[in-house]
């Protein structure tokens, strides 16, 4: 079934229809939420792409949700007959993060895929060409995993230019000079530049 | 395809172009003025700059160090410190210029910075370009500011609402609005270094606009345990140095103060929360004289470093002046009740009804303390020194405060005048509106040399009374029961202090007035009441203006005896004699330890 | 008979590639059997700096994802923002930014012209296209105080409102360049050489480029009328008057014409902006850039940008400091899976033909 | 080549003097940086006026632009471009991140001090620098270089050693073939 003049309220229908499980939403004018179960999610997307029209696979991105310890993945995919984006959501385990590929549906999903691997270590099954894609022999926990500390890395690994040990805290400043002695649980509420 | 004659002769047209002048830039011979907004290298004014480092906070790029400047000492209102940008980082996003508070950083017109040899990309602005205050270029007064400059208001009584009752008359932040008004922070510290107690202000403001009342809560009582008194009554002269006040209004540190203690209505939630570390008994034995701010605080920091604390008190309820000599409608009793019952459950003794020199002498007091604190305060009032003022209708402010507060009766009449112009003037005039009169306030000088708080002031006016300024009373006429009937005074002219001093009220002769009055409040100063203390201990310590002499640890001459609160400093405000209390404290503690360990 | 495969390594540093990125191709004498992508020469890492700073400090750094047009970044953060946030940008911001964004296509389109013919060896064209391309800098340098990296677009509204006097300088600079495009079109689009060079090279089959995932002027060049102004007008687009201009040659050629088209169309644009822009406020302030926390909840917003569909999805979990933002820039797709694909069958020296005409900018690849 | 500062001063002169008015610049766009070298070649700001023109391969080029931040894959690349020049070459750092970092300080991916890895012999400040600031950067190479003190690549002569270390320590796998120097 094609529908050719899809709105909003037609595709959430029609996906609830058939994806019971599916907890589906319209999030505003011209984009769809669709909230799906991991196994669901290449079936779903290949329904919405021969049956809903929505052709154009426009982003698949990748969220770290480590405090859940669980990734998501979403794949947005927009329908240019009906001006009409879908969000499709899944949550992935964060310990044994995997997925199968969809070059086989969309040819540049590889290109994603290769870069969320590389930054999130999740492994899509049938994609041969994940490995080595943005970094160069990069060693340890994928970069963009929530924690992996950048700037402990930079610290660690490159040469920062010396000259600027003399830099003082305008807080660490006033209270020497006044005698003010600022308690441990009351600096964790103190605004602070970004941790150098 | 068929050959495209055309196509091939249109090239050719470029050649035209030959004829036409080039429009190059002949740089560095011809050079282009820069746009109006154009971002170049850093100007900082190191005057108007108070080192707040905000433009060290936003910087994403961590290029801004705050580094000390010869020339700029550390005080009230400046950190003493001044940006330096790090050209090795910078990106001209002009983000610190646009959130600078007080305008002193901007982008000026340079931009061309060369140089073979890497370490010369530190610099400081101002410093190493004063020249640069010419080619001011990108300007923060251009745009909106980044920060929120303009207060959230805090809710109050109508004026004429106010009159008829004693009810509280600023009806405080609602969640919201704190959170909002904390929000603008920035979190410089500057106002903690006026602070005579050295609040954790920035703290506290940030754990309200982060919707944690409990660690506000915990953060001001660190040091300062009358934080729900200063959140109402205090002078706030952190606000005077306030690093958003410099081009807006200052945050309302007070208000939020006042918000965050509020939140805790009883005792024992303030102990739940607060939770302070208690040490074990240490066997010595303090103690104080008066249960008034500084004695309430010196008792509740030494109980928790273990000291054994008394209190004396003469009257019946702690709080000392805050207690008595501030209207209701200022400060509710029960918000002081609270506090003192919390102090209480931490250790604090309070003997009332105990009278210094009267029920105990100093002598038998010091046989139980190794060390004792004096916090009297100010009870003595001033005498006007007018003929008449002993009679009946002719009252002192203090008095009459004290009186009202403790829900006693107090005939003053219909047309009160009130003499003087600092808080407990105005104070002693706004209750007297509430009580139904028509109120006059005589003060010497102007309006806008009135000690009191401005907002006091306006407070007064909107309720409706009356502020005559530069008028010098001159005789209380009395009837002929010998009770007040009028009041002589005249007007007077300022006269230029010669020495440069503020100017003096000169009287104006012959424009006398007489004003029909049925009560005369005199508000023109107190003066503390030493008679308790021993004449042998008298002349050891010095006594200077009616206040007695003590170093930085509250200490007098004696060293046993310490001093605190308005008889020890000349602020004379709450938050000073707290403060006066915290430090005698550690007085208190090293004269004992040290004593303990020789 | 079947030649023998070379394999060659196209850059990292070779003068045809755009940017800084490689491609390997395996050849057989001089047509490409096989073209792989290697890029990453230029990762930054801006996802993840993000995620270390707060919102307001996110702005700088992603006006450096793209370099020759960051306006659509800016756009795309502070829209993204607005979104999650609930926040009305008042109306004459909103004219003001599309007049940004396009004068962004305008320099983008500039330089461009510059490279493309660049690159087939017709070199005075940069030297014109480039050169003019300054005018708009100078006019980006009035507006914003920088020539490149604007820093003017922002949550709520625009960072200034605009100087005086500014539009009648726009107004004079887009006559001067309406007027330089009969020169512009003498030199390289009516060049025979330039037509017959871009004719049947780089086909992006009409049938696959929706599938390939193709945005922008290369999806229109394979005449497929799709564009986010229109079909998801963002901003005043849907009160203004322009056509979307498509090509059927499905070659450099058509996507060439096609920009050719949009430039005409953009300086139109600017012109009814101009003219419709509204008095009143350009700035929607946010709260204390310091502690301003973005409410929980996520968006995806697009931006036609001069190379095509650039999207933005971002992610807050109510803290001060985005929980995720990640960039889709049209050259993701078009610079490594499309070009692999496109390459095949061709010339080595249309690689950096076909490049340029695909817009590939390799720093909003890996960021 | 050699530099022997001791003799042959008259020679040294008249070489400085044709070296520092044709500054030919490698085509190599490592950065960001790049965006801003067009307009400086043509026609608005015509570098050629004092020299500069592109070149489209290391063995031609005397300068090296390193036009921004360097991540450490691209590093690798350019420290053999590096190589591969002929002397006299010289290097130019473009933009704040080659000096200390820029907005990139807190990255993984980019070094953030240049002159650890390459000798630099003039740096350019800006983000992004104007073409009025390039000029004057290759300005004041011409004015290094005729004071003979554009020694950079004698120094990675010398020091090689430490450079190498330095390049290892961000470069982990190193396959590349070491030159004869």
């Amino acid at each position: 079934m094609h529908i050719q003049d899809c709105t909003e309220n037609t595709c959430v229908d029609q996906i609830q229809k058939i994806f019971h499980t599916a907890e589906v939403e319209i999030q505003r004018k011209k984009r769809v939420k669709v909230k799906l179960r991991l196994d669901l999610v290449p079936l779903f997307l290949s329904y919405a792409r021969d049956y809903l029209n929505f052709k154009h696979l426009a982003h698949i991105s990748c969220v770290d949700w480590i405090e859940e310890n669980e990734f998501e993945l979403i794949f947005m995919l927009w329908s240019y007959e009906a001006s009409l984006m879908i969000m499709v959501k899944t949550r992935v385990n964060r310990e044994k993060p995997e997925f199968i590929t969809l070059s086989h549906l969309w040819p540049q999903a590889e290109t994603y895929e290769r870069e969320i691997h590389e930054m999130y270590g999740i492994n899509f099954k049938g994609n041969e060409r994940l490995g080595e894609f943005i970094l160069e022999d990069w060693e340890g926990v994928p970069p963009m995993r929530r924690d992996f500390d950048t700037i402990k890395y930079s610290k660690e690994n490159f040469y920062q230019r010396p000259g600027r040990e003399d830099a003082q805290d305008v807080r660490e400043t006033i209270s020497k000079h006044s005698g003010e002695e600022v308690p441990d649980f009351a600096k964790e509420f103190s605004i602070r530049r970004i941790e150098e | 395809m068929a050959f495209d004659i055309k196509g091939v002769l249109a090239p050719f047209s470029a050649l035209k172009q030959g004829t036409k002048p080039p429009h190059t830039v002949r740089y560095p011979k011809e050079k282009k003025e820069t746009a109006a907004r154009y971002r170049g290298l850093h100007f900082n004014d190191l005057e108007e700059c108070i080192g707040c480092g905000t433009c060290a906070t936003i910087c994403q790029n961590a290029a801004i160090d705050m580094i000390h400047v010869d020339g700029f000492e550390t005080n009230s209102g400046d950190s003493g410190l001044r940006p330096r940008v790090d050209n090795g980082r910078c990106c001209w996003c002009a983000l610190c210029v646009d959130v600078c508070p007080t305008g002193s950083l901007n982008l000026t017109k340079d931009y061309v910075y060369v140089s073979e040899d890497p370490d010369s990309f530190l610099w400081m602005p101002g410093v190493d370009n004063p020249e640069g205050k010419e080619n001011l270029s990108f300007q923060s007064a251009e745009g909106k500011p980044l920060l929120e400059y303009e207060r959230i208001p805090m809710h109050e009584l109508e004026g004429t609402e106010r009159v008829k009752s004693f009810a509280e008359v600023l009806l405080g932040y609602n969640e919201e609005e704190a959170r909002k008004e904390a929000a603008r922070c920035v979190g410089c510290s500057i106002c903690t270094d006026i602070c005579p107690v050295h609040m954790h202000i920035p703290e506290y403001i940030n754990a309200i606009a982060n919707g944690d009342d409990e660690a506000a809560v915990k953060i001001i009582y660190d040091n300062n345990p009358l934080g729900e008194t200063c959140g109402k009554v205090c002078t706030r002269r952190c606000e005077t140095v306030c690093a958003i006040g410099h081009r807006g209004e200052p945050i309302a540190i007070r208000w939020l103060k006042g918000y965050a203690t509020s939140t805790v209505n009883n005792a024992d939630l303030i102990e739940k929360i607060v939770n302070p570390e208690i040490l074990p008994p240490n066997g010595h034995s303090v103690g104080i004289i008066g249960a008034g701010p500084s004695g309430l605080t010196a008792a509740y920091y030494l109980s928790l470093r273990g000291f054994n604390v008394t209190i004396y008190e003469s009257k019946s309820h702690a709080g000392g002046m805050i207690m008595y000599g501030i209207p209701k409608y200022r400060l509710p009793l029960d918000s002081i009740d609270k506090q003192v019952e919390y102090m209480e459950k931490m250790g604090v003794k309070i003997k009332y009804n105990t009278k210094v020199g009267k029920d105990i002498t100093l002598e038998e007091m010091k046989q139980h303390h190794e060390a004792i604190l004096i916090g009297i305060g100010f009870e003595v009032p001033y005498e006007l020194g007018l003929v008449g003022e002993n009679e009946e209708g002719s009252i002192q402010a203090v008095n009459f405060l004290r009186n009202i507060n403790s829900d006693r009766h107090v005939e003053i009449g219909d047309k009160v005048v009130v003499i003087g112009g600092g808080n407990v003037a105005i104070d002693a005039a706004r209750v007297s509106r509430r009580l139904g009169a028509d109120v006059t306030i005589l003060y010497r000088r102007r309006v806008e040399d009135m000690p009191a708080d401005w907002e006091e002031i306006e407070g007064a006016e909107d309720e409706g009374v009356h502020i005559h300024p530069q008028a010098i009373p001159l005789e209380i006429i009395l009837d002929e029961n010998k009770k007040v009937k009028a009041l002589k005074y005249a007007n007077a002219e300022m006269i230029p202090d010669p020495e440069g001093g503020r100017p003096r009220p000169k009287i104006i002769e012959g424009d006398e007035h007489i004003i029909e009055v049925t009560s005369v409040i005199g508000a023109i100063g107190q003066s503390a009441d030493y008679n308790f203390i021993p004449e042998d201990i008298k002349n050891q310590i010095e006594i200077k203006r009616g206040r007695i002499i003590v170093n930085e640890d509250q200490q007098t001459n004696v060293p046993w005896l310490f001093a605190s609160g308005d008889i020890a400093n000349r602020r004379a405000d709450a938050i000073s004699a707290i403060a006066d209390g915290y430090r005698a404290v550690k007085g208190i503690e090293k004269f004992i330890l040290k004593s303990e360990n020789k | 008979m079947r030649e023998k495969e070379t394999t060659i390594y196209l850059g990292p540093q070779h003068p045809g590639i755009t940017g800084n990125m490689m491609v390997k191709l395996k050849v057989a004498g001089d047509t490409i059997v096989k073209a792989e992508t290697h890029v990453g020469y230029l990762h930054r890492a801006f996802e993840k700096l993000m995620e270390q700073r707060t919102w307001t400090q996110s702005f700088p750094i992603v006006c450096r994802i793209c370099v020759p047009e960051p306006d659509p970044n800016e756009e795309n953060l502070a829209r993204a923002i607005e979104e999650i946030e609930g926040r009305e940008v008042p109306e004459r911001a909103k004219y003001i930014r599309v007049m940004v964004l396009e004068l962004a296509r305008l320099a983008t389109y500039g330089l461009w012209m510059g490279g493309q013919s660049g690159s087939m060896g017709l070199y005075t064209m940069p030297q014109w296209t480039i050169g003019d391309r300054d005018y708009i800098l100078d006019l980006f340098e009035e507006l914003t105080g920088g020539r490149v990296y604007h820093m003017y677009i922002w949550a709520g509204g625009v960072r200034r409102d605009l100087p005086e006097g500014f539009t009648d300088r726009v107004l004079k600079t887009l006559d001067y360049l309406e007027n330089r495009l009969p020169d512009y079109d003498n030199l390289l689009f009516n060049n025979a050489l330039f037509q017959k060079r871009a004719q049947g090279v780089g086909i992006i089959p009409k049938d696959k480029a929706i599938e390939w995932g193709v945005v922008g002027p290369p999806l229109r060049g394979s005449g497929i009328k799709h564009d986010v102004r229109i079909d998801e007008p963002y901003e005043v687009y849907d009160k203004l008057n322009f056509i979307v201009p498509t090509s059927d040659g499905c070659d450099v050629w058509s996507r060439a014409l096609v920009r050719r088209q949009e430039y005409e169309q953009s300086i139109s644009i600017i012109r009814q902006v101009i003219e419709k822009m509204p008095k009143g406020d350009y700035y929607n302030k946010i709260p204390n850039p310091l502690t301003w926390q973005v409410p929980p909840g996520e968006a995806y917003v697009k931006t036609e940008s001069a190379r095509g569909e650039f999207g933005y999805y971002v992610v807050s979990d109510g803290s001060i400091k985005p929980r995720r933002v990640h960039v889709r820039g049209p050259a993701y797709v078009h610079g490594v899976s499309l070009l692999e694909k496109i390459l095949v069958g061709a010339n080595i020296a249309d690689v950096s033909f076909i490049m340029n005409s695909l817009g590939t900018c390799p720093p909003e690849i890996e960021r | 080549m050699t530099y022997d500062k001791n003799s042959k001063k008259i020679v040294d002169i008249i070489q400085n003097f044709a070296r520092k008015h044709s500054l030919w610049i490698l085509a190599y766009g490592t950065g960001c940086g790049a965006i801003e070298v067009p307009p400086t070649m043509t026609s608005r700001y015509d570098g050629e006026r004092f020299g500069l023109r592109g070149a489209a391969t290391p063995r031609q080029a005397d300068v090296l632009l390193i036009t921004g931040y360097l991540a450490t894959k691209t590093l690798k690349r350019v420290i053999r471009t590096y190589e591969q020049m002929q002397s006299p070459k010289y290097v130019i750092g473009f933009g704040s991140c080659t000096i200390n970092g820029g907005m990139y300080w807190d990255s993984y991916n980019t070094i953030k001090a240049l002159d650890r890895y390459l000798p630099v012999d003039v740096y350019i400040n800006g983000c992004m620098p104007r073409p009025e600031s390039v000029i004057s950067g290759f300005i004041k190479l011409q004015q290094l270089i005729s004071e003979g003190k554009a020694n950079g690549a004698e120094k990675y002569q010398k020091n090689l050693e430490w450079y190498r270390e330095n390049q290892k320590k961000v470069i982990h796998n190193w396959k590349m073939p070491d030159y004869n120097w």
